[in-house]
């Protein structure tokens, strides 16, 4: 791997990497995301702002995060992995270095409320709880599905003092919670900022999300260092969006690290999609033969999506990160395996990551590498599910 | 100029107001006798809607009925097929995402549109920004490109989005989806600024609910653009009469 | 307050706190007790031993856990409110501080096996995921009425490879899965450690077990310099059997604090009790006019107890700590305010200290003052309960 | 040297192994006939437990006849009052938990036994090093402190149980709490420990269950403690012939 060119740089003001991203926006929405954009880029480059936001991710949200080596597993199968530990941050998950990111530039222009988008509700959570903690109003979107079987999630959400709006139009998911989320911005973007979820939607988002997530990767390369593990041989996260993967590559796109995303086979937009517009931006997206996009099927909630994020379909087009896909069937086993051998019980949607690992020891992945998993969140929220289905199978 | 512009400028030089009702394609599956009807009610041209599985401009009335649509196997192909059948004499309007264009190829797409005897799309998000591509496509097959004025786009953009915009400029009257809406807008002051850098044709729509409410916009604007509470209508089951007579309300409205 | 003395130092070889504390074994167990009070003192004299301890539940656990200004609620209430955050740090609650101690003492007396008992499951599950880490073996008693109570935690023990037995004796509930773990270990002390949850049982457990959550009020005294705030004036955490207590005040038992313990109004034993003999220890304990043990009852498993570590006996005798009760109906208020104020859903054994505080401000707290609240845990395993009972309210 | 200690001394001398019966009190109304029909069927001593909510040593026998005479209202209080209708000529040692005593006030508890006619009293939960208060006490009014030896307990500590320990000697068969067990456990090995270091009378019990198992303790020891097996037929509603009938197999096999 050449790192001649710089991987992962900024993208242009149009918001481009390569063929993917974009703006595609109604007219009512360009201002402010022009706006978003602008604000992003000057408080980014204030060390007033970077400053608080590091120091609200240090003080409330529990970072930085450690990599903890995992022995165990790594005897087992003959190469050395590192988790770096995302399900240890504030409401279990990486979504909350965005979400606090996205809540303090909201304050710096002058908005007064939130609104998100939600599947299984993390990206909810972390949002109520950001809004609570900054004194912001919030109402989050959720399909109405999603609110029946993540009921406990959105009394989570109320908790918080949050507004949980039931979308019932389209599938009832995720995609139609960021489609109501983009309607009901439209009335209100005078004072309403949308804290989007992941490396999706129109510039400056991905880049942006990104950014506030890069956080991941840069501990973590430093981490690695201080393990005496050096530059790991590859670096692994699951995909829905992709915000946790853009976040851990962030460290590692320009070292000689390989860079795996693995997605649900049944949301994914780099095995199975192609080029399309949706959400605002043009990406890899799971559609039919006339362009019409299709429901993305997984069991870890947060993989449901039908697209990924324009970086990752760029990442994947020249080659510099690879995207693989795990069924649903394997993925109840590699939470299993990781929570016997470490006493970690990882989210859904991060045990497809591992399974991959599982798999692919000593097959894509060369025995005596050393690997750097992104524990992208706990499992707590899944439990339940889990338990239902080895229940089913037995 | 596009043929499009050159007859809605002809409208306008005739001193009528142009009334361009929206109906969703495939809604029904006599959805072109809707068509029909509106224009012989006094339509000048007409809109129509290619469903898409997420459409994210539009309220629950066209969501709605976009999904039935879907439901009902329509596509682009089917569409142009209906199309075939029907002979008005006012121009068509394609109205769709992006990706609906994007995925069937551009080129292909505009040419396809061309062939169906439509002559100008609005594809509310499609930017100018990203157009470029769609653009050339759709000059190159006399499909006229229709963009969009929010309340929210200033002055500076509004400048490049009308010397770009073809056939007629949209005026959304108001910061929302598509949909019933109570109050007038602020179409007029769209309008205004869309005539403070251009004499396109300038139509009001967005919420256009009542004949009232089309007075109104007419009175500010060169057209009105009239959707959800036709869409309504024929999900609550109207028939092309049923149509023809509301159609007609506006007519006398605008008139 | 006079700091001429030295409070919390450790207790004698016959582990007296004052009046409390003590080992009251039968003869079988007390040779265990005696060899693992050996192995802890020279473990914890030992670098090595220490350095470990530390490096685990670094990378491991998620230590340091931040200390969080919390600034709206301290404007709300006029004194100003410092979080030491025990609910990031891995499994939700302080409980893994002392379960990596224990278990790494276990490997090193050469045991390869864990025993121990749990409530609510906390205890149970940081235990398990512990001696997943460290590959031992893993028992873990639960009364029975808890394990249908808390069918997920048993679930999540399972997962990380524990066997759960449910305890049908007596009660059904935690006590009863103390004795059942007490009558195990006899059966098994050559190669079974007993990891008690908390600062209780014969010595050197209340000892052993405070010294492992010192950590907590170490880490928060320097977190509190760091942040400009020095010394707090009141010190103040939940009791159950008193070790997140204990952890927090050890930091500030010899400086100026006031030191307030909150114990459920159902489990009061500071309050309610008298002194007694239980679970191989002297303690304050509510009991009958017999000397029979009553049965605790809180909204919340964890200060469902009806005794307290023997050095919060004695702490309260001496005056150095005081004790106050929070009835069931003040709780889930007190829950409420921080999740919407703050952005945090303790659990509701922290809600106890939290409503304590949202109670005496400007009361047993003068304005203005200083308090640092020991947050022991997060709400996630309590929000469907909490749920529920909001609804039957209503 | 207590009263106790001397009348099993005399036991010894006189060449017969001591058989000790245990009953819960108050396990049933009439659970002083129980007491009654062991001493016709030879018991030689008889232990009283007295039940406490929290039996940390003893195994689910023993717990459910605990809670069973909970229940049922049983305390100090009440086992003395039921104890002055007995009249037998055999010691009664009590049996129980630290608390009971600790509560009710060790010296006010000592004095209690000793009113009701108990001789001797084992703590399983009161270790020498705790013990000092309620030995002092029990000296006072000639009730015998009976200490444990368990499989585990290192010969150092063996002699200082044996000086400090009155009455005789409880050599704990297993590393269990009470309750059945099939096979003969360390019992031999235990009493070895104790005469190494002491000439107290030396008593196997835990686990004892049949008269084989008893027999063979009384090889070994000076006697032999039967609980569970007792208490379970009590549960299972024995009458007092019943009772009578179960200990006199268990004295036929030690004699
Ligand atoms: C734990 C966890 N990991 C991963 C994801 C997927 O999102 P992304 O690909 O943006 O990281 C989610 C989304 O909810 C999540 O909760
Ligand atoms: C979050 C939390 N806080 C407090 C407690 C009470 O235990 P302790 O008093 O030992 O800290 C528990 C016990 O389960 C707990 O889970």
């Amino acid at each position: 791997m050449s790192t001649e060119r710089e991987f992962m740089a900024a993208p242009g003001t149009l918001g481009h990497f390569g063929a993917y991203g974009g703006r595609f926006v109604p007219e009512a929405l360009m201002p402010a995301c022009l706006e978003l954009e602008t604000a992003f880029i000057d408080a980014w480059a204030d060390p007033t702002f970077t400053e608080r936001y590091r120091t609200v991710l240090r003080e409330f949200a529990g970072r930085p995060t450690p990599v903890t080596p995992l022995r165990r597993l790594s005897a087992q199968l003959g190469i050395e992995i590192f988790a770096k530990r995302e399900d240890l941050a504030h409401t279990g998950s990486h979504k909350i270095n965005n979400v606090i990111g996205q809540t303090l530039l909201t304050k710096r222009m002058g908005k007064r409320r939130v609104i998100a988008e939600t599947g299984a509700g993390q990206h909810g959570v972390a949002t109520a709880t950001a809004c609570a903690q900054m004194g912001l109003e919030c109402t989050v979107f959720m399909g109405e599905i999603d609110t029946e079987r993540q009921a406990l999630n959105v009394f989570r959400m109320e908790l918080l003092g949050a507004t949980v709006v039931p979308v019932t139009s389209g599938s009832r998911t995720l995609k139609d919670a960021v489609n109501e989320a983009m309607r009901e911005w439209v009335t209100c973007v005078e004072d309403t900022h949308y804290c989007l979820g992941s490396v999706m939607g129109p510039h400056p988002f991905p880049w942006m999300v990104r950014e506030m997530q890069s956080i991941i990767g840069h501990e973590a390369f430093q981490q690695m260092i201080d393990l005496g593990a050096s530059t790991p041989d590859l670096v692994v996260a699951c995909v829905g969006g992709g915000s946790n993967a853009a976040g851990v590559f962030a460290g590692f796109a320009n070292t000689s690290a390989r860079l795996v995303g693995v997605e649900a086979a049944g949301g994914s937009a780099v095995g199975k999609g192609s080029p399309g517009v949706l959400h605002g931006m043009r990406s890899l997206l799971m559609q039919d033969e006339f362009g019409q996009i299709e429901e993305a099927y997984s069991i870890s909630a947060g993989l449901d999506y039908p697209g990924i994020g324009p970086e990752h379909a760029y990442l994947a087009d020249i080659g510099r990160a690879e995207y693989f896909a795990i069924a649903d069937e394997e993925v109840i086993g590699a939470l299993e395996v990781l929570s016997l051998t470490e006493g970690i019980i990882p989210a859904l949607e991060t045990a497809h990551a591992v399974a991959w690992i599982l798999k692919e020891a000593g097959r894509e992945i060369p025995l005596g590498s050393k690997v750097l998993l992104n524990l992208s969140g706990r499992g707590d929220k899944d439990v339940a599910q889990v338990r239902e289905m080895l229940r089913g199978q037995q | 100029m596009t043929s499009l512009e050159k007859r809605l400028r002809e409208i306008r030089a005739s001193g009528r107001k142009a009334l361009v009702p929206y109906f969703v394609a495939g809604l029904t599956p006599d959805w072109i006798t809707h068509v029909e009807a509106a224009v012989l009610a006094g339509a000048d041209a007409v809109e129509i809607g290619i469903p898409f599985s997420d459409p994210m401009m539009d309220g629950v009335v066209i969501q709605e009925a976009a999904m039935r649509a879907l439901d009902a196997g329509t596509n682009l192909d089917s569409i142009s097929m209906d199309l075939s059948a029907l002979s008005v004499s006012v121009p068509l309007i394609a109205m769709t995402y992006y990706n609906i264009f994007h995925h069937y190829g551009v080129e292909r797409a505009a040419g396809k549109l061309q062939a169906s005897g439509i002559s100008g799309a609005i594809v509310p998000d499609l930017p100018i920004e990203e157009g470029g591509e769609w653009f050339s496509a759709c000059a190159a097959h006399d499909v006229a490109t229709i963009l969009l004025v929010a309340p929210s786009t200033p002055q500076g953009r509004v400048e490049t989005i009308t010397t770009a915009c073809q056939g007629f400029c949209y005026a959304t009257a108001r910061m929302a989806v598509t949909g019933r809406s109570s109050d007038g807008g602020d179409g007029a002051r769209v309008v205004d600024r869309i005539r403070a850098s251009s004499d396109i044709p300038a139509y009001i729509g967005i919420g256009v609910t009542t004949p009232s409410q089309a007075h109104d916009a007419s009175v500010a604007g060169d057209g009105v653009i009239v959707g959800s509470v036709l869409v309504q209508a024929i999900l609550d089951g109207a028939s092309a009469p049923d149509i023809e007579h509301i159609v007609r309300q506006f007519r006398l409205a605008i008139d």
